[in-house]
């Protein structure tokens, strides 16, 4: 179903005429689609500071092979949300079910082991180990011995272009660059889902086509992705479905082109520039 | 004259020990200048007439001082040091038993006289060493002086049945009060109350609130000079005296204790073996000796340490050598009488344990900033006065 | 009647721990220095009290403010000789810059005043009250009084003055708050200093009624520790609360169970307490 | 005053350690102006911004705020002068309040009566922020952070102020708003130098514009003539140089 | 960057070669060294180093400050003591008694304490030694204050009683020789990567599968076995234990700082820390201790001032730097 979402806004298409391979939705993530059974799902998830609900009964189901898109005002509950799929908060009620599995209240490594990865929002990494070693802790958990994790972490270092700085240590990194030594390391870790906060977040335009060519390439080895975007090409090139929230809620979702269109989300999210920019 | 004969002391110069280490390191020094030049006025002691060891020709005597910093893998090594660098030909001291332990196993691997004059653990003299000796009085002896004195003691008019002891947790403060109950319970008298403590304790106003609470007729304190200060201030803060007061030793003989708690702790009876209020007395003339030299009183372990010192030198004078060997034979030929001694001992003569036989113990009590000798009534100064004044 | 004045005595001495807690904290609190040689600091400030009274007679109204001057004035050296260099480090190098200075202090002090014990008279501030049965040590009562006048003054300082939260703010990172326009090494220096004068006033208060010796602080500082600890590193009003707390703890124990256990019921307590708050008794989570 | 340029970077250097961080940079910043700082990821945007506040210690090069040196001096003595930044990452006292952080960023105010309203105008500015006054900076959003670090940074009322990124982490109805309101300030009379990645958006606000690669200017020019340069276009807008003409 | 392309067959050589006579330099001076005194010093550089790499395990990989490690060096120090007393077993016979206790302690307060966050471990450990010294004191069975000694008098070899250092120095070695080989291994594997990414950011590296909790667990019993070794060790040599030098706060004091000195979470600093502790303890000692002054300290406590203060990352840092520079001079 999801797979006709791109194209059923081929005018929005167009308008992005001039770059690659946008457009082209339907990744070979599609072949995935086998049972129904979403792979990672949350329901009526509620994570409360002292009276104010961050997120407030939000549900989302995700199937595999998809990319969601999850947007919202800034401050709407998106990490928050994200946090409790990842295992890392636990929801005051609601429950989360990963392949079949009541994750409600697993450890973050439970939830990695299981094959969940994500980055952080605001970047994480070991600052005194160097790249590579930082990715390499990622492989660790699929190869145990340093040999194979460190050619392991070659792989990912290579495939996602970390490679001028692979000696480095990645305290010297900046914000863009930690983003993408987080996708690395998660992707070291041979996850079937991703999870990305803003990790394309501070790109030029053409990084960040580079960078959506690299999370497609990410999705083409079967793995489903949900990222937090603001930057609204990622999210229309990217996404299979996109998913708004707003106040901790889910307001609205459906095909990225649609949704951007929906005056709601025109609101509650992205002003009026998108909506006045006629498209080309 | 030739060159110095060198012998070794060890002692607590920095820790918690250091207060005690100093005045004794002062008496050690004090020790050596007397031996090294003649003092007419000492003549009844060994060495003092003559100036350094006439049985070596002359020599003159060299103290290597050692600071063992209240831990025993410190003095073991210090003790390897004095034995292996400095070439001394005997170790003395060493203060906390625990540290003589460890200390006196290196000189007994190296076949080297160790003497201590203060160190009270009994278990000290039953190891099989031969290189060892020791010069001061141990548990039974005290716990007998305390024994005898309580049997005989009087609280308005009633004997005495009621003794609270107190004492600091550590090894000291409990062999001693194991002793004493032990003793006192085989001549039927009881103890109502014992309280161990924590050593060095911020506040030790609990410990007296429990003594004014059980009200016994005797409370025996076995404490270090910082508890025995606290003690002092913290029961005139809750007003509390018992009849008789009992302070043992360690921190109540120390002159820190007079100097700054002294004055509100009159009448407190102590367990001693130097009694310096005897004009005329070598303990007299010791006292005042290390008085101008320090401007302190010379305390009771001070005393025991510069007699354990003493010994040892005169033991090597009259070994007439300073091998070894020599040396621990005169040891065990150490014959003194009280006349020859600078601290109430009846004498220094070594059992075949190395424990000296003669030792014995006194009771003093607190006038003013003296500690006079009040029992047993053959050897006093002064008649006892009970009850315990305290500050008043 | 026992009891009460147990409970008393308990509450006195644990405004003391408080007392000599506060400046502990703050130096924790503001700077995430863990400065071992706290106690000796308590030391130093009770020698400056015992030389002010003892050569230049100086009473303890005079003594208490010198002390703390005195004490501000060291603090502020020792950060600008040593802690401005090893906050560079790891924490570790705190604990190794910090326990050499404890170690210097403490044995300089032996040096110029040897080992011995010393103390000032017990009745400086006047003789022991009784009320209602009550015996109450006035140098306590006022190392009590103080302890709760220092934490409200430290804690108002810190949450409700501009002063307060620049220093807070160079102690959680130092290159933003320059970025903000704050100095931060003088800053540090006053947080330091500020810790060190609570500490002096507390040791000048203490030595009305305590012996001193160069080692005083030993037996001092693993209380404060846990004192600071229990409360929440860097929360004065977690100290007050935590010191109060474990004096009658310890002075109920020592008489109902007995003296020798009741660190050991202290301890166990401060354990379970971090069970349940891994962050201490008032420390954010 | 009038004739010299407010801020002008002259053939910086800025190493770390062994790595060079930015190798030869030069710009200028007039009075009024709106200047953007171009480059793509680890071109040395940041370096140049920490390099000109002293974060950072330049090697070589000189730093003239209103003619006078500035370079090498620490932080705190360039933010007494009237300049300000909004760091990359943020840079907040995580364990304080937004409040606090924003009077924390009045330090340099001369004037202590001027906080008031200059809290005012920036909860005004970032409604956001009001609502979230009391809430310890640790626990916003990425976005709410970023909001804060812009509304810290002006509320020393700089001359000169100096932006890292201000869109980062913004929805975008946010940034809209934003720039919006930057495009104001700069009507009252303030200065803005902004490394921004979204190029788009920073050469609509500018006048002028640098570009920056591996460390060395490039290019520079109007921020409509660079916003027409197949360069630019090419390297940072991702549009072919016949789109661009279009 | 340079560096990277920098040939390293040749620098590889040059370091094999300079293990090679460290290592022979280490085997070799106590020979060459007549003195006992000193050779003694040896042995205790080697315990202290043994200590100190054993708390380098969690306190340096790990990241978690443990104050409170005498607390395994009292089981071994005891175990092997009591098992004197109460059977005439050989001291060091009782080291298996000791470190299974203190697995097994490591494993109970471990996990509680694990939990808590860097000054609140460092406390907490702190506490559960002093608990445990409070309990002994309290313990007339365990020694009391009075403490526990081993045979007066040699009986076999297997007490491990000798007159010269010698034998020791050299088992304490091999011990160390041992701990430090087992780290080396674990620092390249699998476990050196998750403590440091434990000690970096524990919560990202929960979130790439590191079970954190159970590595540091791990870690804590690996160096809780080797402290308890050590203990044993001691108490063979020194043939005597009381709580306050069994169980004392100063010795887990002085093993952190040992390692900090020379570098805490590298192979090696550990071992260089000893290497100048100790001896600068001794000397001092030697050369002002009988004064009386506390001069000791003052000069002891002044040089740990300095090296804190001019090399806050231990002395690890200034080998880097020196290295750095050495590097750079010849590229
Ligand atoms: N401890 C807390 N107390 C109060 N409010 C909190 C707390 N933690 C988070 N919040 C609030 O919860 C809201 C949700 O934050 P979250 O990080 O999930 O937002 P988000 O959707 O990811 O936003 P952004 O796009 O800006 O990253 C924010 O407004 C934040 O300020
Ligand atoms: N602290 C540091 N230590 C070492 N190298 C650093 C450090 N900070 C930055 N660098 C290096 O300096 C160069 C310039 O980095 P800078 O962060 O200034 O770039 P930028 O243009 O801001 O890029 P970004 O888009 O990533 O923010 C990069 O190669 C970076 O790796
Ligand atoms: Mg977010
Ligand atoms: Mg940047």
């Amino acid at each position: 179903m999801w797979c006709t979402a791109p194209s059923s806004s081929s005018s929005a298409v167009s308008r992005q005429a001039g770059w690659p391979r946008s457009g082209l939705g339907c990744g070979p993530g599609g072949h995935a689609v086998a049972d129904d059974a979403p792979l990672l799902e949350a329901r009526d998830i509620v994570v409360a500071f002292g009276s104010f609900r961050a997120v407030d009964g939000a549900s989302l189901a995700i199937r595999k092979g998809e990319i969601i898109g999850l947007i919202g005002p800034n401050g709407a509950g998106k990490s928050t949300f994200f946090n409790c799929l990842a295992g890392e908060r636990q929801p005051a009620s609601g429950s989360i079910m990963l392949r079949g599995r009541d994750v409600t209240r697993a450890s973050p490594e439970d939830h990695a082991l299981l094959g969940l990865a994500r980055s952080w929002q605001v970047p994480a990494v070991f600052d005194d180990m160097s790249v590579h070693e930082n990715v390499m802790v990622g492989a660790f958990l699929r190869h145990p011995h340093a040999a194979e994790a460190a050619a392991a972490a070659d792989q990912v270092i290579d495939f996602t272009g970390l490679r001028p700085v692979a000696r480095a240590r990645s305290g010297s990194l900046g914000t863009p660059a930690r983003k993408r030594l987080e996708i690395a390391r998660a992707l070291a870790t041979e996850p079937e889902i991703l999870l990305l906060d803003e990790a394309l977040a501070g790109l030029t335009p053409t990084e960040v086509r580079a960078a959506i060519d690299l999370v497609r390439q990410i999705h083409a080895r079967g793995i489903t992705l949900v990222i937090v975007e603001h930057v609204m090409e990622v999210i229309l090139s990217l996404a299979h479905r996109a998913v708004v929230f707003n106040q901790g809620k889910v307001i609205a979702q459906g095909a990225p082109r649609d949704v951007v269109q929906d005056p709601g989300v025109i609101e509650a999210y992205l002003g009026r520039s998108l909506s006045r920019k006629p498209p080309a | 004259q030739g060159a110095p004969v060198k012998v070794g002391t060890l002692l607590p110069l920095t820790g918690v020990a250091a207060s005690a280490g100093g005045s004794a390191k002062a008496a050690i020094e004090l020790a050596v200048e007397l031996i090294n030049t003649p003092q007419p006025d000492l003549a009844s002691m060994p060495l003092m007439a003559t100036s350094g060891f006439p049985g070596l020709g002359g020599r003159p005597l060299q103290v290597v001082i050692a600071d063992q910093q209240g831990s025993p893998s410190v003095a073991q090594n210090q003790a390897l040091r004095l034995i292996t660098q400095e070439r001394v030909v005997a170790i003395t001291n060493g203060y906390q038993s625990g540290l003589v332990q460890t200390a006196s196993a290196i000189a007994e691997r190296h076949g080297i006289p160790y003497v201590t004059g203060e160190a009270v653990a009994t278990n000290l003299t039953e190891r099989g060493f031969r290189w060892f000796f020791r010069t001061t009085p141990i548990g039974p002896d005290i716990a007998a002086i305390y024994v005898e004195f309580l049997q005989s003691a009087r609280v308005n008019g009633r004997p005495v049945t009621k003794v609270a002891i107190v004492n600091e947790n550590t090894e000291y403060g409990t062999s001693i009060a194991e002793v004493i109950r032990r003793t006192a319970e085989a001549r039927g008298i009881g103890i109502a109350l014992q309280i161990p403590y924590a050593a060095n304790s911020a506040d030790v106003s609990a410990q007296v609130l429990q003594l004014k609470d059980a009200q016994p007729d005797v409370a025996i304190f076995i404490s270090y000079t910082s508890d025995a200060i606290l003690y002092a201030r913290t029961m005139r803060a809750q007003g509390y005296r018992p009849p008789i007061l009992i302070g043992d030793n360690s921190g109540f003989s120390d002159d820190n204790f007079v100097q700054t708690a002294g004055d509100i702790a009159q009448g407190i009876i102590n367990r001693s073996a130097f009694d310096p209020s005897r004009p005329g007395s070598n303990s007299f003339k010791v006292n005042a000796l290390y008085k101008a030299r320090t401007g302190r009183e010379m305390d009771d372990t001070t005393a025991r340490i510069m007699q354990g010192f003493l010994v040892t030198c005169d033991a090597i004078n009259r070994a007439g050598a300073t091998e070894p060997a020599a040396i621990q034979k005169a040891l065990r030929e150490t014959n003194l009488d009280a006349g020859q001694l600078m601290i109430g001992y009846r004498g220094v003569k070594f059992d075949e344990k190395g424990q000296n036989s003669m030792a014995s113990v006194l009771l003093v009590q607190l006038r003013g900033r003296e500690y006079i000798s009040v029992w047993p009534e053959a050897t006093a100064t002064a008649p006892l006065q009970l009850p315990y004044k305290g500050w008043e | 009647m026992i009891l009460a004045q147990v409970v008393l005595n308990g509450f006195l001495v644990g405004a003391v721990y408080a007392l000599f807690s506060s400046g502990l904290t703050l130096i924790w609190g503001m700077m995430n220095v863990v400065n071992f040689a706290h106690g000796d600091f308590v030391m130093i400030a009770m020698y400056v009290a015992f030389v002010a009274f003892t050569m230049l007679h100086l009473g303890p109204a005079i003594f208490v403010p010198l002390a703390a001057i005195m004490l501000f004035l060291l603090g502020v050296l020792v950060y600008y000789a040593l802690v401005r260099h090893v906050m560079r480090g790891p924490m570790l190098a705190q604990i190794l810059g910090t326990f050499g200075l404890a170690l210097v202090l403490r044995y300089a002090t032996l040096w110029v005043f040897s080992a011995n014990f010393v103390s000032l008279p017990e009745n400086l501030l006047g003789e022991v009250q009784t009320f209602a049965g009550l015996r109450l040590e006035p140098s306590r009562v006022a190392a009590g009084l103080a302890a709760l006048g220092l934490t409200i003054g430290l804690h108002l300082l810190l949450t409700h003055t501009a002063l307060g939260s620049r220093l807070l703010a160079v102690a959680e990172d130092r290159s933003a708050a320059m970025l903000v326009g704050i100095r931060p090494d003088p800053m540090q220096a006053l947080a330091w200093g500020l810790g060190a004068a609570c500490t002096g006033v507390a040791g000048a208060l203490i030595a009305l009624f305590f012996y001193i010796t160069p080692t005083v602080g030993e037996s001092l500082a693993l209380i404060a520790f846990v004192v600071v600890c229990l409360g929440g590193f860097g929360s004065v009003p977690g100290a007050l609360v935590a010191g109060l707390a474990i004096g009658i703890i310890e002075s109920l124990s020592a008489f109902w169970i007995g003296p020798a256990f009741k660190d050991l019921v202290v301890f166990i307590l401060f354990l379970a307490v971090l069970w349940f708050r891994p962050q201490g008794l008032l420390g954010k989570a | 005053m009038n004739a010299g340029p407010l801020l002008a970077v002259r053939h910086l250097e800025v190493r770390y350690g062994d790595l060079v961080g930015v190798a030869d940079v030069s710009l200028e910043v007039r009075q009024g102006e709106v200047v953007a700082l171009l480059g793509s990821n680890g071109a040395g945007k940041t370096t140049v911004l920490n390099a000109i506040m002293g974060l950072v210690r330049p090697a070589a090069g000189e730093v003239l705020w209103a003619g006078a040196p500035i370079g090498g001096l620490p932080a705190f003595a360039v933010v007494g002068r009237g300049l300000a930044l909004a760091p990359e990452g943020w840079r907040l006292f995580v364990n304080q309040t937004v409040e606090q952080n924003l009077r924390l960023g009045a330090t340099p105010l001369r004037d202590r009566r001027r906080e008031a309203e200059l809290l005012e105008r920036v909860f005004a500015f970032l409604p956001r922020l009001k609502e979230r006054r009391r809430q310890s900076a640790g626990t916003l959003s990425g976005g709410e952070r970023q909001m804060l670090a812009v509304g810290r940074a002006l509320m020393s009322a700089p001359r000169l102020l100096l932006l890292d990124e201000p869109s980062l982490g913004l929805a975008p109805a946010i940034v809209e708003m934003m720039y919006e309101k930057l495009a104001a300030l700069r009507g009252e009379g303030m200065t803005l130098l902004i490394a921004e990645q979204s190029v788009e958006l920073a050469l609509e606000i500018a006048d002028r514009g640098y570009v920056i690669q591996t460390g060395r200017s490039v290019l520079e020019g109007p921020a409509a003539e660079l916003a027409r340069s197949p360069e630019v276009q090419r390297a940072y807008l991702g549009i072919g140089g016949e789109e661009g003409a279009a | 960057m340079s560096a990277a392309t920098i040939p390293t067959a040749p620098r590889a050589a040059g370091r094999w070669v300079l293990g090679v006579a460290a290592l022979a330099a280490l085997l070799a001076w106590p020979l060459l060294v007549e003195d006992e005194f000193i050779q003694r010093i040896g042995a205790l550089v080697m315990l202290s180093a043994l200590s100190a790499s054993a708390w380098n395990l969690v306190g340096g990989y790990a990241g978690q400050i443990s104050i409170g490690h005498v607390l395994f060096f009292g089981c071994g120090a005891y175990a092997s003591l009591l098992g004197f007393t109460w059977f005439e077993w050989a001291p060091i016979l009782g080291a298996p008694f000791g470190i299974a206790t203190s697995l097994l302690l490591a494993l109970i307060v471990g996990s509680p304490t694990l939990r808590l966050k860097g000054h609140y471990f460092s406390m907490a450990t702190i506490a559960l030694a002093e608990l445990a010294r409070i309990v002994v004191v309290n313990t007339p069975a365990l020694g009391g204050a009075v403490g526990v000694s081993g045979p007066a008098m040699p009986r076999s070899v297997l007490d491990l009683s000798f007159i010269s250092p010698l034998p020791y120095y050299y088992i304490f070695g091999s011990v160390l020789a041992v701990l430090l080989l087992f780290t080396w291994w674990m620092s390249r594997g699998r476990m050196g990567f998750y403590l440091r990414a434990i000690r970096g950011q524990e919560r990202a590296a929960r979130s790439l599968g590191v079970p954190a909790q159970r590595y540091k667990l791990f870690a804590l019993l690996v160096s809780a076995a080797f402290t308890s070794l050590t203990g044993s060790l001691y108490a063979a040599m020194l043939g005597f234990v009381d709580p306050d030098s069994g169980l004392g706060i100063l010795l887990s004091v002085k093993m952190v700082i040992a390692a900090a000195l020379g570098g805490a979470g590298t192979l090696f600093g550990p071992l260089v820390g000893s290497a100048i502790l100790v001896p600068l303890e001794e000397m001092t000692n030697a050369a002002f201790g009988g004064g009386g002054t506390g001069i000791t300290y003052v000069v002891y406590g002044a040089i740990i001032v300095l090296i804190s203060r001019f090399a806050p990352g231990g002395l690890a840092e200034i080998w880097t730097w020196l290295r750095a520079r050495g590097t750079r001079r010849g590229g």
